[in-house]
């Protein structure tokens, strides 16, 4: 879980470079197109769901524990459930939360770290100071004590709270690189141009961070797919949804591997680590496309 | 010929910047007098580090000055902000050195140059589209229709320095401080974009102030020369008096320096790297460079004196 | 001296705001969990211990801003309250009982996971032709991103279950009276190696690509080069030119690590039994016992900021910069 | 950070793993000693050894402190323990208990009628300590002689006697009497007269050692250990990898898990000992009306609660309330056969609902106001079968229309229930449940009952329980019995779904005398207090 982004500490002057479509210079990269493929090929799972399987993710018709087999490609639960069926439909919530949280961490980054540096003064040392403190106090167990608080609630409240407590790190980084940026000439330029702050902030300098932006996206997403799982694993989410966490949370209950049921267990632990395989890939694409040295070297 | 209209006038202006904490200060733009008169040119020569670049954004008010007034018409805009300064700002825009860096990568040309024509001139839609392009014709950049979509890195730096320049004048401008707009640009293209700044000067009834460290291009551009050294201004003049009768020890430097002179002056020696931009320095700051120094250089303060026609300069020298 | 003066005032805010999170978090919760639980205890624990869980949180009649001057002072005199699971033993108890176990478990691991992340970000920045050196990093983006308490089951099931190679919960063969003494010591060196092992696998990934990203980065500056041109062994170009200056800013982002290392340590905890506290912090969470649940978060918390503070200074040492400029 | 230093490591993590497999494989455990794990616990232990604690550690109730009598649920068995005989007297409103000869306390002094009168002062004097209530119900114990004891009741009330008799454990009263807040006594050195005293204590497990003073001569197994566990799984791991002896875990697909490994000495019995009830909470406006409880339980498939939820673990509840086939001498033959049996009938279930003035719109129940018929179920997310019984329940409820949101719970589960905060939710139907029907009845249906959670309010109800507490006439039990079979099975207070069960698993390669379905002298659960003190006395070495 321990993923930091070395983007923070490159300085990037995207003004000399030239400007042959990112996006195709990301996908020239090995690394991004297998972790944009195994991103990709989650993302249709969840989506094609009720094409994959004609099974209800939650009914408990079929004979319990069975190993996988023509009928049930990922065998059944304890519980008698088709586990393909969990597993697709599972992908689409736990895709969503992580996402949803890693956009709103993103969103709140943003605005707590471009914010401050474009201000500057005090607002910028106590802004700055509070995003320290919140990069400091350990993530997890305070999602852990809000999530005792709130006990049961649905996904959305889940997303919003890992967003809200997964912010700071995000923050920190926009935040120094948009106090390079903006003592650039082009912002200056554009102050003299009578521009207003916010289309300084959001069209002027925002656009020139993208791909920091984007690292953090992927590491917030990967982060809150990795906090949503640890939640429900541990119970304090929604156990009544149908999510890669809940998944574990009911093969734990079910002593999934003491029955020797690997298929119930190890699809969603295994899938959250790949699915976050391929953000990490996909930023390493996007850190080399900002950092040249990288790239010689890959 | 009628009294020439006075439209900027700085007045003791100072900028000041804190160094490594502690309360140590460099002063690059040290108590500086300069008026401003309607179309005319003013060229600011110094070499790196002679305070030139801050002088001029300060006088666009990018930078606020520490003390002294800069007098805008009858208003004193050192302090102002919000939408004052904004006002302000339509009214003096600035051209900027390196074309790179002065336009956003991540915006198409049409993009920068409809700023200020939106921001400034409340226009939009079909007017703002034709803004742009009169005033990317104006600027020599034609057919405009092939450039407006394209993004900086897919031009040629002389083509960048003249979406600037359009930019400059998108907002309708009275002064334009053009800070070493050819510095950085190839030596076949300069010729072309001080065309372009000389005609746009005459056409527009502009004010210019051109900052350069070339005494050259300065006198080829402006009707009037001050020279600074160290964040104060050592020489002010006529552009034709100062090639004639250049009175401080530095501008003779730049002029024996600047190609074509016939003007030969002896080396000075170097005894220090940079000019000294501290708070604390004492005395004459081209003291320790000057070839004509004297014991009382490095103590006294030199005040700047206006000698006869326009001519000022800040050396104990002149006094005798 | 004002860096560390700086480093100080900032370990004194943080301590603070962590300790005002703690007392705002439960006011801010809708609808009032406590209540129910103060039911739930009535004539279970003392009068005056439910009237301390009360005033502990806001259930009372005094301004906030009394409650809140209260709960500070009582935090400055080391006082959390009393545990409703573990009645009468009060949350200083337990949390002295748990947390030498995570602090060993969690240092520990997190000391070999910097070690040998680092030692194979060098490792892979250095030897970039070679297969391993390549895949390295591939297969770190795979590990960091495992959930910890997945890994723990399997580790539990496989090694500890299956296999029998070690204990599958606890922190010492119970049998054995605790004590400086070899059996014991052995069996906890025992019990936790899977745990242990559940971190650091996890935790690697982090350190590797980082100090890997940071030392290809320094390799390509000009004095590397120039020390190269030189004839600088290639050994000491390695470790002293460029590994010492890559470590560097990996510590500035120790503090975001540190947070991930400690969240992960309490699902590790979890799974193997083991009595840190991730283990009471679950059980207090389980059994609604919100003073115990607040203690500890607190607990954690201000562990998590000394670590970072004592990382700090250490950084203050090794780079000059960082201490003249007071950043 | 040298390469070195690296390959150290990692040799240094290699050594030491080798190492630790090598001199650390399990070593089988000394024969004599037997772990048990009664359930999971809520994290590290705490000591405390004081019998009156809620939260006092298993067995301390009946391996160290001990009752008058045990009164078996599962079978016909009263077991005297520290007493010998008790007798009604005075139209049932004077309790008579002899007590054992030549018991000692595990300090060596001499149990005495004293103690037992000084046990009941205690309660009265710190009602706190009072958690069954007694002194609602007594107005005086005095001793006569050193080994008899008189209990005067305020009215005539046999079936409280169970919880003098069975339910009050006898402290020493030369320790106690020096305890100044006895509730809040850890009492880390606990003195009793049963077959176990403690032996160590850590916060991962405690041991009780052989007591040689036992009035039943020395126990054969000479060590109990507890270690803790938190969670079913991790409980799970030690019983399905031999070390636990004796436990009373929920297991899911126990026979895989655990029988089969060693099918010879691994077995389990689950024998029902109480009700799994779906609570309704009457003061709901919905749930107060019959017909909505009766179509809700019509529409429930306890088939599949019994066969997915609980892994066929738990056998369907009778309408009736009774748990069978415990209490199978109680049941009433008389009564009409729907209820005896449930059915599964959604179909019927909407009709009744749409003859009681609800409409369906779009596959929904609404009300005659056209608000949505909507309910909300309260879910114990710490016990997983029943989540998952909970989940079967909102989805049966909801094909047939009716909405169910689920809430999960963890620890104000039952602080909830108590409190009156929810609308359904299921619990177990009897607290404790004991020797007869009665105590499940009385505990759920008597108005003034803890445990009353549905809120019911029924004179006919209150009647009947009242005179069985009067008498000790059989066939007038039997007919008060009887009457509170009709008004359960057709009033539904609350909604039985299955039978719950004792759960209890172990392990008899080297230790026997379990009680088993064949003989079921004792409730086996481990966490059956005090059942303990019984089995320990019939368990010895192979």
């Amino acid at each position: 879980m321990t993923v930091i982004t070395s983007v923070a500490s490159t300085s990037v002057d995207p003004s000399r470079r030239g400007r042959t479509s990112p996006i195709r210079q990301f996908f020239k990269d090995p690394k991004a197109r297998v972790g944009f493929g195994i991103f990709a090929f989650f993302v249709l799972i969840a989506l094609l769901a009720p094409v994959i399987t004609p099974y209800n993710p939650q009914s408990t018709l079929f004979i319990p524990l069975q190993a996988p087999d023509a009928r049930h490609w990922l065998g059944t639960t304890g519980n008698g459930q088709d586990v393909l069926a969990q597993f697709v439909y599972g992908a689409r919530t736990s895709l969503t939360v992580g996402i949803l949280a890693g956009l709103t961490a993103t969103a709140i980054g943003i605005v707590m770290g471009m914010l401050p540096a474009y201000r500057g003064g005090t607002f910028d040392l106590v802004v700055s100071t509070f995003t320290n403190i919140i990069l400091v106090v350990p993530g997890l167990p305070l999602l852990l004590v809000i999530g005792a608080y709130i006990h049961q609630t649905g996904s959305l409240v889940i997303a919003l709270v890992i967003g809200m407590t997964g912010w700071a790190w995000q923050a920190r980084v926009l935040r120094s690189q948009t106090l390079s940026l903006v003592s650039r000439d082009y912002v200056v330029a554009a102050r003299l141009a009578g521009a207003p702050d916010q289309h300084i902030i959001f069209r002027e300098i925002l656009p020139n961070m993208l791909s920091l932006v984007v690292a953090g996206l992927m590491y917030s997403c990967l982060y809150g797919i990795l906090a949503e799982a640890s939640l429900e694993f541990l119970g304090l989410g929604n156990i009544n949804a149908t999510s890669w966490g809940t998944m574990l949370y009911w093969a734990t209950q079910g002593a999934a591997l003491l029955n020797g049921a690997w298929w119930w267990f190890v699809p969603p632990g295994l899938s959250i680590a790949l699915v976050g395989m391929g953000f990490s890939l996909m930023n390493f694409a996007v850190d080399t496309l900002s950092n040249p040295r990288l790239r010689e070297s890959s | 010929m009628s009294e020439p209209i006075e439209v900027l006038r700085a007045e003791n202006l100072v900028v000041r910047f804190p160094v490594g904490g502690r309360g140590r200060w460099i002063v690059p733009v040290d108590n500086i007098n300069l008026t401003i008169h309607q179309a005319e040119s003013v060229g600011i020569v110094g070499e790196s580090g002679s305070g030139k670049t801050t002088l001029g954004r300060t006088l666009v008010r990018i930078l606020e000055p520490a003390k002294g007034r800069l007098h805008w018409h009858t208003h004193d805009v050192a302090h102002i902000r919000g939408r004052a300064l904004r006002h302000y700002h339509a009214a003096v825009q600035m051209v900027f050195q390196d074309p790179f860096a002065s336009l956003n990568p991540a915006r198409t040309v049409f993009d920068q140059v409809a700023l200020p024509v939106r921001c400034h001139r409340r226009m939009s839609g079909a007017a703002q589209a034709d803004r742009v392009e009169s005033l990317l014709d104006q600027v020599g950049l034609s057919p405009a229709r092939d450039l407006r979509e394209k993004y900086p890195h897919e031009l040629s730096g002389g083509q960048r320095q003249r979406v600037a320049i359009a930019r400059a004048l998108a907002a309708d401008p009275q002064i334009i401080v053009a800070d070493e707009p050819v510095s950085m640009l190839d030596v076949s293209i300069r010729a072309g974009i001080l065309q372009l700044l000389t005609e746009l000067k005459e056409q527009l009834a502009l004010s210019f102030v051109f900052i350069t460290h070339d005494l050259a291009s300065a006198r080829y551009f402006s009707t009037r020369i001050g020279v600074m050294y160290a964040g104060q201004l050592v020489e002010m003049a006529t552009a034709a008096d100062i090639t004639r009768r250049p009175l401080h020890p530095y501008t003779r430097l730049l002029m024996a320096a600047s190609p074509g002179s016939g003007m030969k002056a002896p080396l000075p020696e170097t005894t220090q790297g940079s000019p000294d931009l501290s708070a604390q320095r004492r005395g004459c700051p081209f003291a320790p460079r000057c070839p004509l120094v004297m014991d009382r250089c490095r103590q006294a303060t030199v005040e700047f004196r206006w000698l006869a026609d326009q001519h000022g300069v800040a050396c104990l020298r002149s006094e005798e | 001296m004002k860096y560390v003066l700086n480093r100080v005032g900032f370990l004194l805010i943080s301590l603070w705001a962590a300790a005002t999170i703690n007392f705002f978090l439960p006011r801010m919760m809708p609808g009032n969990p406590v209540d129910s639980l103060i039911a739930r205890f009535q004539g279970r624990i003392s009068g005056s211990a439910l009237h301390a869980i009360e005033l502990q949180f806001g259930i009372t009649h005094q301004p906030l801003w009394f409650q809140y001057l209260a709960y500070l002072n009582h935090l400055l005199h080391g006082n959390f309250g009393v545990s409703l699971t573990y009645y009468p033993a009060s949350v200083m108890t337990v949390i002295g009982n748990s947390l030498p176990w995570t602090l060993g478990l969690a240092g520990l691991s997190t000391v070999i996971s910097v070690a040998l992340g680092l030692a194979l970000g060098i490792y892979s920045a250095w030897h970039r032709k070679g297969w391993l050196a390549n895949a390295l990093p591939t297969m770190s983006t795979f590990t960091a991103a495992i959930p910890f308490f997945w890994l723990a089951m399997i580790f539990v099931y496989l090694l500890g279950y299956l296999l029998g190679w070690f204990p599958t919960d606890h922190a010492y063969t119970s049998s054995l009276v605790p004590g400086i003494n070899g059996p014991f010591i052995l069996s906890v060196l025992h019990h936790g190696i899977l745990p242990a092992c559940t971190i650091v696998i996890s935790s690697l990934g982090g350190w590797l690509m980082n100090m890997r990203n940071n030392m290809v980065q320094i390799l390509g500056e000009d004095y590397i080069l120039f020390a190269q041109a030189k004839g600088v062994p290639d050994r000491a170009l390695m470790l002293r030119y460029a590994a010492r200056n890559a470590i560097l800013p990996i510590a500035t982002s120790f503090a975001m690590s540190i947070g991930f290392v400690v969240g992960g340590t309490l699902l590790t905890e979890i799974v193997f039994s083991y009595p840190g506290v991730g283990y009471q912090l679950f059980t207090a969470i389980e059994n609604s016992d919100y003073p115990l649940m607040q203690g500890l978060f607190l607990m954690i918390a201000v562990s998590v900021l000394l670590a970072n503070f004592a990382v700090e200074m250490l950084y203050g040492r090794l780079d000059p910069r960082v201490r003249r400029s007071g950043v | 950070m040298q390469k070195s230093g690296v390959t150290l490591t990692i040799s240094t993590v290699i050594a030491s793993l080798a190492l630790a497999s090598l001199g650390f494989a399990p070593t089988p455990k000394g024969r004599s000693v037997l772990q048990i794990v009664p359930s999971p616990t809520s994290g590290a232990y705490t000591e405390n050894f004081n019998p009156f604690s809620t939260s006092a550690l298993p067995f301390t109730q009946g391996a160290i402190y001990q009752t008058l009598f045990y009164f078996n649920q599962v079978g016909p068995q009263v077991y005297p323990v520290l007493g010998t005989h008790y007798h009604w007297s005075h139209g049932n409103s004077t309790l008579t208990v002899d007590l054992r000869h030549g018991v000692k306390w595990s300090n060596g002094m001499p149990f005495t009628a004293k103690d037992v009168v000084f046990t009941f002062n205690l309660l009265k004097r710190f009602p706190a300590l009072d958690t069954n209530s007694v002194w609602n119900h007594l107005k005086s114990v005095s001793a006569t002689g050193t080994y008899q004891v008189v209990f005067h009741f305020l009215s005539p009330d046999v079936p409280f006697g169970w919880y003098i008799l069975g339910q009050t454990y006898i402290v020493p009263q030369a320790v106690w009497k020096n305890f100044s807040n006895p509730k809040a006594v850890t009492n880390p050195h606990p003195v009793g007269t049963g077959a176990y005293s403690l032996a160590r204590f850590s916060p991962q497990a405690y041991f009780f050692k052989a007591n040689p003073r036992y009035w039943g001569g020395k126990p054969k197994i000479a060590t109990l250990e507890f270690p803790e566990f938190n969670s079913n799984s991790s409980a799970s791991v030690a019983l399905a990898s031999g070390k636990t002896g004796w436990a009373g875990l929920f297991v899911p697909d126990v026979q895989h898990i655990f029988v089969s490994k060693r099918p010879a000495t691994n077995h389990y019995w689950y024998p029902p000992t109480n009700l799994v009830m779906l609570f309704t909470n009457l003061k709901n406006p919905l749930l107060a009306q019959l017909s909505v409880r009766r179509a809700i339980s019509l529409a429930i498939n306890r088939q599949e609660l019994y066969r997915v939820g609980e892994y066929g673990y738990e056998t369907v509840a009778s309408p009736t309330g009774l748990v069978l086939p415990a209490n199978r001498s109680w049941l009433d033959r008389h009564l009409p056969k729907n209820a005896l049996h449930f059915q599964y009938n959604p179909r019927a279930a909407v009709k009744l609902l749409e003859q009681a003035g609800f409409r369906r719109k779009n596959g929904k129940f609404v009300t005659k106001t056209g608000k949505p018929l909507s309910l909300v179920m309260n879910v114990n997310a710490g016990a997983s079968d029943w989540a998952e019984d909970a989940s079967i329940i909102a989805r049966n409820l909801g094909a047939i229309g009716i909405h169910v949101t689920l809430r999960p719970l963890t620890g104000s589960y039952y602080p909830d229930l108590l409190t009156g905060h929810y609308q359904m939710a299921i619990w177990w139907g009897g607290n404790p449940t004991g020797p007869s029907p009665y105590y499940l009845y009385q505990s759920m249906l008597a108005p003034k009952s803890a445990d009353n959670f549905e809120h019911w309010h029924n004179p006919s109800t209150t009647q009947a329980l009242q005179a069985f507490a009067a008498t000790r006439n059989l066939s007038r039990q039997h007919a008060a019995i009887a009457q509170i079979q009709r008004i359960f099975a057709s009033q539904l207070p609350s909604i039985p779904l299955l039978n719950g069960v004792a759960w209890y698993e172990y392990n008899s390669s080297h230790i026997v005398g379990w009680p088993t379905a064949k003989n079921p002298y004792a409730v086996p659960a481990p966490w059956s207090y005090p059942a303990n003190e019984v089995i320990l006395s019939h368990l010895r070495l192979k």
